[in-house]
């Protein structure tokens, strides 16, 4: 079995962000989904320091430090892009009008609750940024990230034990093992990657796994 | 294809039944969606739960909608003008119910409706007679009032320019509510002067994102006479 | 003695503007003001329904109905405006900003209680507008009335009989007769007009009067 | 005359004593007052009571009044970045306060203390370790955080262009905390890449009015060496 990359997650994702969507891309690997957007789909990227038509990185030449996302990173903006001010920037996420947040994660658990943004609750820098604001506004949250950390530890939980960005907010989970759809709940299994099996999944899971009657096979979307 | 152009206005009201939550945008008749006012009294929904700022005047525009008894209440600040006989009459008949409040708490309230913020205190009308019954607090050694925000099923919207996203300019004075009642309704329509192309409108100046609009129509005038079409059909 | 004209009484409060003030004149009797605004001084007027930098009335052929006041009147613009929306507009209000703001009066008390939007409690069609908003949230409040109504009737009082717009909001009243300063519970004189004994004047007032060390004459300056 | 337009920095800064509320607009580095922050470290005020959304990254800027140890207390949502080790240090050993809150909650703080709102309910944290002794209260069958209104001696703004009144526009997403902090400061002072005639901004794409500005300078590049004069004098 061979795991997906980040780009293959993310170009995953893409494929279930609907056409006329406005959609905020989390800050690290929720980023690379801009590079994925399906063909034909018109999709406006939010960033919530006060953008609606976010555009791609822009050549070395045209960099302008005052058009950056939330991530600080350059951008451009798309015909028929606005600019407002932080205040209506949050009033829009809070206010529901984002059909969709991607989001990265620490741990995802089975009640939809998400941890993205510490690792201990006496964390002296807790670094909270827009998250949060997301994760309660967004009319739907998907969640990106590999399936277990580095050493194999998990992050698909039964209970998330690092402080909450949101309680109940997850909608989708999109790991590079799996697409999992959190409702009522429970996980339930939609995608897997090829070579892997249910139980084998399910060791890499700390909350117990159901699955759907069809479970597709999860391609490497990104590939050239 | 992210495009809110729409050429039937049946179609933008479609599903909506009676008592609908409506909000209406407009400050007098600036910035007053008059096509739309039409379109809703054409669509026959009564007992409307209406929001807007000013009652309307005459026979045409908002004033239509009373005249035809198709306002169950009327959420405002100011009832009076060239129709307060006709609103005294439906209100002390127990026809209409009117909630009035001070301007900037109306507005405020929208606002908030939209921003997803639920309730908020205010400073306004504390220790007077519109703050009877309501909760207080006090902040600072002041007394506030809490209030909370107002949404609605449909907001009706004037802008000058659109383009197919729903970004909108608005002229003069005629902004007022409309970009608060843009953001509070759940189905935002609007009428514009003009529809520009994408790119238009500079995105510095864009007075009401894109994200707030539902549906968008050019404006058409609406001749005087055929705001006395629903007496035909009455 | 010669009480003084609608225009009389604006001319006078237009004195105690300052250089440099934003200023929201309310609907009626207050929009005179702007007639009488003294050379030399730099005043921005303030419509709650969205701007600052309002001009006087157009010429009949450049009325525009995008361009009208609170009162619903046709304006012009001064160069340096500036247009917003409501909830802008009654955040410059309420936040405090504007350094003053002129209201109509159908009764002041000394401890500063304004009433002028109903003359009953259970008014069928009560119709508040933004005095409220003004009363509450503007740094001063200046009212301008007739000291007494048609039938003499007293409307400087000693408690405010009709409902309030805002309590202890009232910092100077002008009147056909006086200037009062409202302050620390008490009201006390400062202008009277030529030809008016204090005794008099007291009889029209139903609160005890205090009077300034020195009591200015209390001229028409609206004479052309 | 209303004419907001200053030459003397000191005078923009004088009366104001250690351990002031100082509002710093931008983010990252668009729309940052650079040259208003090198004005605030050479006035020597020192335990400020900063709220900025960012903490500022290197030598520069912001950092500098870190570096400089003139932060008492710092109101942000994110403290992280290429300063975070300076950080952690002040935090550690107890010489500097931190308060960090989610990013749309510290806007609509600033905009309401701006807009004479003393509080209102999000429900952004509810839930979560942040809204741990916080009062909350639910609406519609959600739970919500009571937060209260930001306000400010000073806040310090960055714009594009600014007349004479104070009217002011911001460049692409340098706008984003300017407008708010423009309102909730008693004492607003701005920096422009331009002053410009009376006029020449459009009345409709005024992006902060006048009203909330006190004092307006031309933009002067900070150069990098002078952001180290503070270790002279410390």
């Amino acid at each position: 079995m061979t795991p997906l990359t980040r780009d293959g997650i993310a170009a995953r994702l893409a494929q279930d962000i609907e056409d006329g969507w406005h959609v905020n891309l989390g800050i690290g690997m929720p980023e690379l989904v801009a590079n994925y957007l399906p063909e034909g789909r018109e999709i406006l990227l939010h960033s919530e320091n006060g953008i609606l038509g976010m555009g791609p990185y822009p050549e070395e030449k045209d960099i302008d430090w005052t058009l950056i996302n939330a991530g600080k990173k350059p951008i451009t903006t798309v015909r028929g892009a606005s600019f407002f001010d932080h205040a209506w920037s949050f009033g829009i996420v809070r206010g529901g009008h984002l059909e969709l947040c991607v989001l990265g994660g620490y741990q995802v658990a089975p009640n939809g609750d998400l941890a993205n943004w510490a690792r201990r609750a006496d964390d002296p820098l807790p670094s909270i940024g827009g998250a949060m604001d997301l994760a309660a506004g967004a009319q739907r949250i998907y969640v990106m990230m590999t399936h277990t950390d580095k050493n194999g530890g998990l992050k698909v939980v039964d209970k998330c034990s690092y402080p909450l960005t949101g309680a109940g907010v997850v909608r989708r989970l999109f790991t590079d093992l799996c697409v999992i759809d959190v409702a009522d709940g429970q996980f339930t299994v939609t995608d897997m990657i090829a070579g892997l099996s249910r139980d084998e999944l399910q060791a890499r899971t700390g909350a117990p796994l159901r699955f759907a009657d069809k479970v597709a096979t999860l391609g490497n979307l990104a590939a050239a | 294809m992210l495009d809110r152009r729409c050429n039937d206005l049946a179609e933008a009201f479609a599903g909506i039944g009676d008592g609908a939550r409506v909000m209406v945008a407009g400050f007098g008749e600036a910035g007053r969606p008059n096509m739309l006012i039409k379109a809703l009294l054409d669509s026959g929904i009564k007992d409307l739960d209406l929001i807007s700022n000013n009652a309307g005047d005459g026979e045409t525009g908002l004033a239509a909608l009373f005249r035809a008894g198709r306002v169950r209440k009327l959420t405002c600040s100011f009832p009076r003008g060239a129709m307060q006989d006709v609103m005294l009459d439906l209100v002390t008949r127990g026809e209409m119910e009117l909630e009035v409040m001070p301007q900037g708490t109306l507005a405020e309230r929208i606002r908030a409706g939209g921003c997803g913020i639920p309730a908020f205190y205010t400073p306004t009308s504390f220790g007077t007679l519109v703050a009877e019954g309501k909760e207080t607090r006090e902040f600072d050694g002041r007394g506030h009032v809490l209030e909370t925000a107002l949404k609605a099923e449909i907001g009706l919207v004037k802008a000058h320019k659109a383009d197919r996203f729903g970004n909108l300019t608005f002229e003069n004075l005629a902004r007022n509510f409309n970009p608060l009642i843009a953001a509070a309704a759940t189905r935002t329509i609007v009428e514009a002067d003009e529809i520009v192309e994408l790119g238009d409108i500079d995105p510095h100046n864009v007075h009401s994102p894109g994200v707030f609009t539902n549906y968008v129509f050019t404006t058409q005038p609406v001749s005087e006479e055929s705001w006395q079409d629903w007496r035909k059909s009455a």
